[in-house]
């Protein structure tokens, strides 16, 4: 393929359109050149065209990295597809890489084949330097055998077709996204009308901006059109959907959203204690804007005066909740034993990200779900949820809130940086849909005895601070049940540690039994947790496809588990378990199952992909 | 604030007696503890608030235990996270009158940013340290309060960290009231706990407490007979600094941001002022024991600005009048499209 | 037995002694009463008498509990024997009990036909209510029937021995526990001079003092010598010892002097960073005492500053050590972390106590364990080790503070309340003793990298602050292998997770291997660990003895555990893991070995009594 | 402290670049931290030191990545407790020169205990404070140096947490050398750091510092020409609160604790003294800016008193004459007995 410029593209756009299934593209650039945004626009332009969906952003750990360098990469991907989809993608049918930079990182998740499309502009000496690259990888003859590579000029091509709008070039050259994301419009056969009107609503004030990025992104679209290079292009037609109204939904906002539904449903203000943390810091943006639904977020001076907040909030009346990531949950240990000990509800949400330490903060990893089982002194049991999409977590979350209130207990709730800055395509649910669940303040003095148990539940009664004639105290001492005055009786403790386990084991009555995706026996049963949801069961599916005999398993509950879970996993000869983390899952099920669970783990800072499980899969088949 | 005290609708006027909760106080004997639990129970009846709309939140210490004995609501947390507790019970019921129980290791050792940050944030709760200048629950190691030379079981040569003075420090965190009692005096303590417990935002009372089993004596000289009318410096707003026995009555000079002793008959003995925004008259009185000087008990500083609760409802009623919006509303909030 | 007072016992003292082999007391009475302080007495005086003995204090949380309450109540157990043994003793054989409240805490752990002495003078009608008694208890028949009774008015006799001293009663009144030492005393044969001795050193410069506690003291023997109504006392033989230097030591002394002796050892400073909490407060205030060994003891604002300045120390080239006991060691997990991902020895000792929350501060329990594995953030393995007697806990520091520096990782170093207080006679070790071990500092600048690793502990060197040339950075980011410069590469994390993981696992080349106790085959295999020891062992041994087929194995090593412990469970038909939780170690066996081990729990906040191991191993016999 | 600056022995001048790590430095373009990192680098060659004998300590957030860009020791912690770190480290070996370089969040939110506790210990550290009034790392939300009203992604309505003012808390806590400096003004910065670094005992530098990203301009006033003239009062000793423009000179008058501005030739102009010990005027300097006058900068206080570290030296050497024991001592101390 030639150097293009625009002057030879001025063929006609009788150009063929090639329908395809499912595409994965990936935008990717430094982190100045707006590469989140781009995909931002793309995934909505794909929704709106009736696709299903996945999207993964992944951005460097620092704010702004210095220009040009790999540590300074954004990407973006978005997988779209006319079938039921569940993850961004493996491999890229296409790349945008804005810089070499960009290239060196993310070529090589291009399939052969794929489409290359790079901004010559960007391709210098001083940036093959910042990219730690020798030579020109252009020149390099082997490139053109492996991939369809388009090279065009972006940032002189945006210019141009801003020249006679006397902008700041600096202003004209932030603008070259656009042009990008009008290219690949025009390859996947996209409608630039809503992202205009987005434009339009998002720079409204400022005329220029909202004139030069239009431009920019209809130049892209036109040199598509009109570049005798690119012979064809694609569509993916529409999805079959069930009906309704959708939107595109990230972990961070749904996870926010159910919790605000939550509250509501049960009739209390959301209280909202966190300290800023990567990735989990947007659920705090997110909510402290909804203060019309009585929301109360506090940013707290750290973590431990954050879940200390929400339990004062909980004991108070309040539903509490407290956000953080790794880091920010280990240090709010102790806290959570004295909402053990009190018996207060309170949720814990772990946005997960790459561990130990500081680690890889902007990097998704799973290997928090021990440290939620354990990591709080003495017995100090407590439910464990983990969500497995973007979606769901806003059901998780309202079922956390359920479990918190009706069994007066800390619920962790885990999510990951890969689902809380990931997006899908939402049916979107009705107020009405929330399940049932409501908040029962004590109000009666007669008989009142603070560590009363719900003979069902095994639950204390919330009585909170203004209710006439049932004052008490309650503390992190051990307690008397019943009274719940201080004791150090020897059995009383005893009994009070079984007490706690056994009001947790029992939520096993109130949940539903796993269910088993595929024949419930076979050869291998995947039995998964959290993010990996999607990619697990593409690669079921896959199989299944194909005839092997393999099911899945995804759980919702890691503490207690459903009460059928050992009896499921024991109908296959197999028990697989992938998890991002060392193996954590697979500890817990050995030990409660004595059952010879294999692991699968892989600790990189990003999702599996569907091609890794096959593989391991069909190892074990 | 109400002013009445109901129960239940009913009017009644409490007493002591029904502050006193049912448990047994296991402070040591002679504890002064005991008569800083007195006085709260004196006091509390004189407020107008009904028992249960009262908290008292303990961290972790002989001191925070305190809330055990109270009849009210009682949360006995964690070691040094008293306000950040008391932060989320405000937060959520601003009708409540929260109190914060600590002890000098508790608030100033584990719990000093929690501390602070109450302060700056003037979030409405009461919190009154009580400084025996010690650990007494642990047994008796030095504490952020304990002076330089102190010996005790982790420090048998004489520990070596420069005190915090608590004044000192609430005023470098933006304390809007800030006051000192001593455990053995209940009618300067009933005087300052009603003002505290009046003030809007964080209130904040040194209380010096003896700790009779490891620290006994410590504020000796300061509560004894023959030797307080010496050494404690009453603060009256409007009445000038002067102290001491009847023929022995000394003054506080003040000149360039130091403080002299002299004569209470010398011209110029600096006038007390409770209103001290700027804080810098505050900090050089909290100095005063420091350097050598007397005592000076009362409050430091008492000023207003809107707490944090109050500000806070004033967002959340503001955003609820703006915006009404359901949860249906809010799902379909930004881009949707449907699919039939 | 009628009441008696002293006119009644002028009888020539020829009475009956009766030769046991072993004996237990328990010393009981009010808080203020100094039982501890008789306790520490009988015990220095049955050591000197060449008993083998263990102790086992145990006392209130409250400074001060109301006196006469049953919160107040204060004891200390011995068991003194001729022949070797490990535990405290279950049931007494003796009890003092000096009030109402102390009889009632106590009387049932007599045996039937004990001895019961009572202070009748606090047998009173409102020292009954304190101790919500209804009536007399000593008026109860079948008291004398189960027990052997003496009620002797202890205060009155105090008083009327220190009659002439001119004393105030309430310093009279102070003595009594010394007149109930003497009587003890006399009851089981024991010199008073050592204990004259230590009066005199102790209140040497307060003359009264030493007269009135000597007096006492004399009297209560005295009293012994001549009442009639006490027919016969009793002896314990000396026990049969190795040859050398005896002294009683405690956990806590023992743990503090280990670290001493490793610091020496290694050549290091120790440096000690903590925060004062039951029951580790102690091992602060003995090192404190020991700045002549260059012992830096840093009591910090809080348990996160104890853990960082100690890490801080270790970075500088001490021996960093933090200690404290559960809620503090849960606030240290984010320090920890660091210290994993910068790989720098650090020691965390864990003195347990009762939990979850608050708990039972002064109560002991092992529910720490899956705390100390898993209560950071990521994948952040350490290793851990448990003492099981209070003077292994010397060995153990030595052996934690080796593997810190070799491997160049925290170990965390598990001590429990029961121990931490407890005592045992130890042949003193002598300083060459101590294993070879030695840190090294990094020096040479030629090929210096961070992270490069030693082939076989996998280990980084330990470069210090000072060293000319060598400057570097780390930090709680992933780093690259070698480097140590940040990285985020994917396959970098991977690596570094996996090779964090396996340093720790590599230990286990390094330990000892398990050593079966008994036959290395059979039925039963009683796996335990940390303070447990004493009770498994008395009561294996005294199944062996009767011939049953059960061996034990104790493990001061719990990760990674020793290369042959699998081997060695699995010759026996079953696996019995007795832990005072609700069965820690056991899900660590089960989930490593997909062994069904089988968990024995009681969460009472005190030992397990010999007696209930043997009836627990005897249903599985 | 070495005067002379050696390296195994070879005594050789260092200069700015040798401070330079190989590491590329990773702040956004334009952000403040990179004159400060300038500064930091000029200055310390200047005073003798070899490289090995400096550690930089850090928390987390961009400032606290300062670290990986000295070639001197570097450790890059955990958010908030590198005061605690550096404790350990300079307690260890008093030799070495401790720098804790931390930003608003990590110091003041997280990290306040530490930073209050070190003071008040006088620990032989520098700490840096880089003030941008918001986390920058995190993207944007307000700090605990932020003002009322701070419009951010987690105050989308504005803040309602009043500030905390790091000077006045410094004072507060006792620190013995307190001062302010400025991003952009790298000759003031030079001096500032160059008496922090002599003081013994913890020395507090603020340094105002612009984060062109979350916070742009927070400091303009203070920074850009022709507005900083009239804006900044420099600190002196000895020379009188005067700031200005030529044409508009003014002059702080201080009476009864509160300052006033007056035009610069009106008499009675207080005279700086940094000798402050007793804190209060130091403390009525903190807030001028606070109460709307001009941005005092240079050294607030400060005075000498016994470093922590020094006084446990003192014990563990006095210890060491005294009572020379073995290990074999230690094990034998207190009752034995033997078996034979
Ligand atoms: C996390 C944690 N660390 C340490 C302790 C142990 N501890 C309990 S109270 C206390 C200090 C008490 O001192 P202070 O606050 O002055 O109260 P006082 O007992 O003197 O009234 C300490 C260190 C604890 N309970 N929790
Ligand atoms: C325990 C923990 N909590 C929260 C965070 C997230 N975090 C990193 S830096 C930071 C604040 C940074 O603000 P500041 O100290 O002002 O530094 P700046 O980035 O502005 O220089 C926060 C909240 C973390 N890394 N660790
Ligand atoms: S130890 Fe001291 S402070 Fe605690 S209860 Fe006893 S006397 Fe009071
Ligand atoms: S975010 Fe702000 S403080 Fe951080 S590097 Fe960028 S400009 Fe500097
Ligand atoms: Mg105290
Ligand atoms: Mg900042």
């Amino acid at each position: 393929m030639e150097k293009m410029d625009d002057n030879s593209s001025n063929g006609s756009p009788e150009k063929e359109v090639v329908e395809v299934e499912s595409v994965t593209i990936r935008f990717a650039g430094d982190s100045g050149d707006g590469m989140q945004l781009t995909g931002d626009r793309f995934t909505s332009a794909s929704a709106l065209a009736g696709n299903d969906l996945r999207t993964f952003p992944d951005f460097p750990a620092e704010i702004r990295a210095p220009i040009g360098t790999l540590a300074g990469v954004s990407a973006f991907q978005i997988n779209f597809s006319s079938e039921d989809i569940h993850t961004p993608g493996d491999a890229l049918d296409a790349l945008v890489a804005m810089n070499p930079a960009a290239f060196k990182a993310n070529i090589g998740d291009l399939k052969r084949g794929g489409i290359l499309i790079v901004n010559t502009d960007n391709f210098t000496e001083k940036n093959f330097q910042k990219a730690e690259i020798d030579s020109n990888p252009l020149d390099d003859e082997k490139l053109r055998g492996n991939y369809q590579v388009f090279e065009v000029n972006v940032t002189d091509l945006t210019r141009r077709a801003l020249e006679d709008m006397d902008l700041q070039s600096n202003l004209a050259d932030r603008c070259k996204n656009f042009f990008a994301l009008g290219l690949m419009y025009w390859m996947y056969t996209r409608p630039m009308e809503p992202t205009k009107e987005w434009i339009k609503q998002k720079f409204g004030n400022r005329s220029e901006i909202v004139e030069a990025n239009t431009r920019a992104m209809e130049a892209g679209y036109h040199f598509g059109e009109n570049t005798e290079a690119m012979a064809s292009h694609y569509i993916v037609p529409e999805a079959t959907y069930p009906a309704g109204t959708y939107r595109s939904i990230s972990g961070n906002v749904a996870v926010a959203y159910g919790f605000i539904a939550a509250a509501r449903k049960l009739g209390l203000t959301l209280f909202w204690g966190a300290y800023p943390i990567t990735p989990a810091s947007d659920v705090l943006h997110e909510l402290s804007r909804y203060k019309n639904f009585g929301v109360r977020t506090f940013q707290a001076e750290d973590e431990i005066a954050a879940v200390s907040s929400a339990i004062g909030a909980s004991y108070a009346g309040a539903l509490g909740v407290t956000c953080s990531s790794g880091p920010g949950i280990a240090l709010k240990g102790e806290a959570i034993g004295l909402a053990v000990m009190t018996e207060i509800p309170l949720v814990v949400l772990n946005v997960q990200r790459a561990g130990p330490s500081t680690g890889m903060p902007t990097k998704t990893e799973q290997s928090d779900l021990l440290m939620s089982m354990y990591g709080r002194n003495g017995e100090s049991p407590v439910p464990i949820l983990a969500a497995s999409t973007p979606s769901d977590c806003y059901d998780v979350a309202i079922e956390a809130s359920r479990i918190a209130v009706k069994y007066m207990t800390p619920v962790m709730l885990l999510s990951d940086g890969y689902l809380a800055n990931g997006s899908e395509p939402w049916l979107i649910p009705a107020e009405a849909d929330i399940p049932e669940m409501k908040a029962v303040f004590r109000e009666d003095p007669e008989g009142f005895m603070p560590y009363d148990r719900d003979p069902e539940t095994l639950s204390r009664p919330w009585t909170i601070p203004g209710t006439p004639g049932l004052q008490h105290r309650i503390g992190g001492i051990e307690k008397q049940d019943g009274s719940g005055n201080i004791s150090y009786e020897p059995e009383n403790h005893d009994h009070m540690v079984r007490l706690r386990a056994e009001k947790v084991a029992g939520i096993a009555k109130d949940i539903p039994p796993v269910e088993v995706m595929g024949e419930d026996s076979g050869k291998v049963l995947v039995v998964g947790w959290g993010g990996t949801f999607g990619a697990i069961a593409a690669a079921v599916e896959a199989l299944q496809a194909r005839g092997a005999s393999v099911s899945q398993v995804h759980l919702r509950y890691l503490n207690p588990f459903p009460a059928n879970f050992e009896e499921v996993m024991r109908k296959f000869d197999k028990v697989l378990v992938p998890e991002l983390n060392l193996g954590q899952l697979v500890k817990v099920i050995r030990s409660e199952y004595v059952i010879d669970a294999i692991s699968y783990s892989k600790v990189q800072g990003k999702p599996f992909m569907v091609s890794e499980h096959i593989t391991k899969i069909e190892e074990l088949l | 604030m109400a002013t009445e005290t109901k129960t239940n609708g009913v009017g009644l006027k409490l007493s002591r007696k029904d502050f006193q909760s049912d448990q047994t106080v296991r402070w040591c004997p002679g504890c002064g503890d005991y008569s800083i639990l007195a006085g709260v129970q004196k006091v509390l009846p004189e407020l107008g608030l009904p028992r249960e709309k009262y908290v008292f939140v303990g961290g972790i210490g002989c001191a925070a235990r305190f809330p055990y004995y109270m009849n009210t609501y009682g949360f006995h947390t964690i070691h040094g996270r008293a306000p950040a507790f008391a932060t989320g019970i405000k937060v959520v019921n601003p009708e409540l009158s929260v109190w914060v129980i600590t002890g000098d290791g508790d608030a100033l050792s584990i719990g000093g940013n929690h501390l602070i940050h109450a302060m700056r944030r003037n979030i409405g709760i009461n919190i009154l340290l009580f400084n025996n200048r010690v650990y007494g629950l642990t047994k008796g190691q030095y504490s952020p309060t304990s002076q330089v030379g102190t010996k005790t079981k982790s420090s048998p040569v004489g520990s070596i960290d420069y005190p915090l003075h608590p004044i000192s420090l609430a005023i470098g965190a933006e304390c809007t009231f800030i006051a000192r009692t001593v455990d053995r005096d209940q009618k300067h303590m009933a005087k300052i706990l009603e003002m505290a417990a009046r003030h809007e935002g964080t209130s904040f009372v040194e209380i010096l407490q003896n700790c009779i089993v490891f620290n006994d004596g410590a504020w000796h000289q300061y509560t004894e007979k023959g030797l307080k009318e010496q050494n404690v410096l009453y603060l009256e707003e409007g009445q000038p600094l002067v102290y001491g026995s009847e023929d022995d009555r000394r003054g506080i000079l003040i000149n360039d941001f130091k403080s002299e002793i002299v004569s209470a008959d010398s011209p110029g003995i600096a006038v007390h002022r409770e209103d001290d925004e700027d804080g810098a008259y505050a900090h050089l009185l909290s100095r005063i024991e420091v350097n050598g000087g007397p005592m000076p008990i009362g409050i430091f500083r008492n000023f207003q600005r809107p707490p944090y609760e109050a500000m806070l409802e004033d967002q959340v009623t503001a955003a609820q009048l703006q915006k009404k919006m359901s949860v249906d509303d809010l799902l379909h909030s930004g881009d949707t499209w449907e699919h039939k």
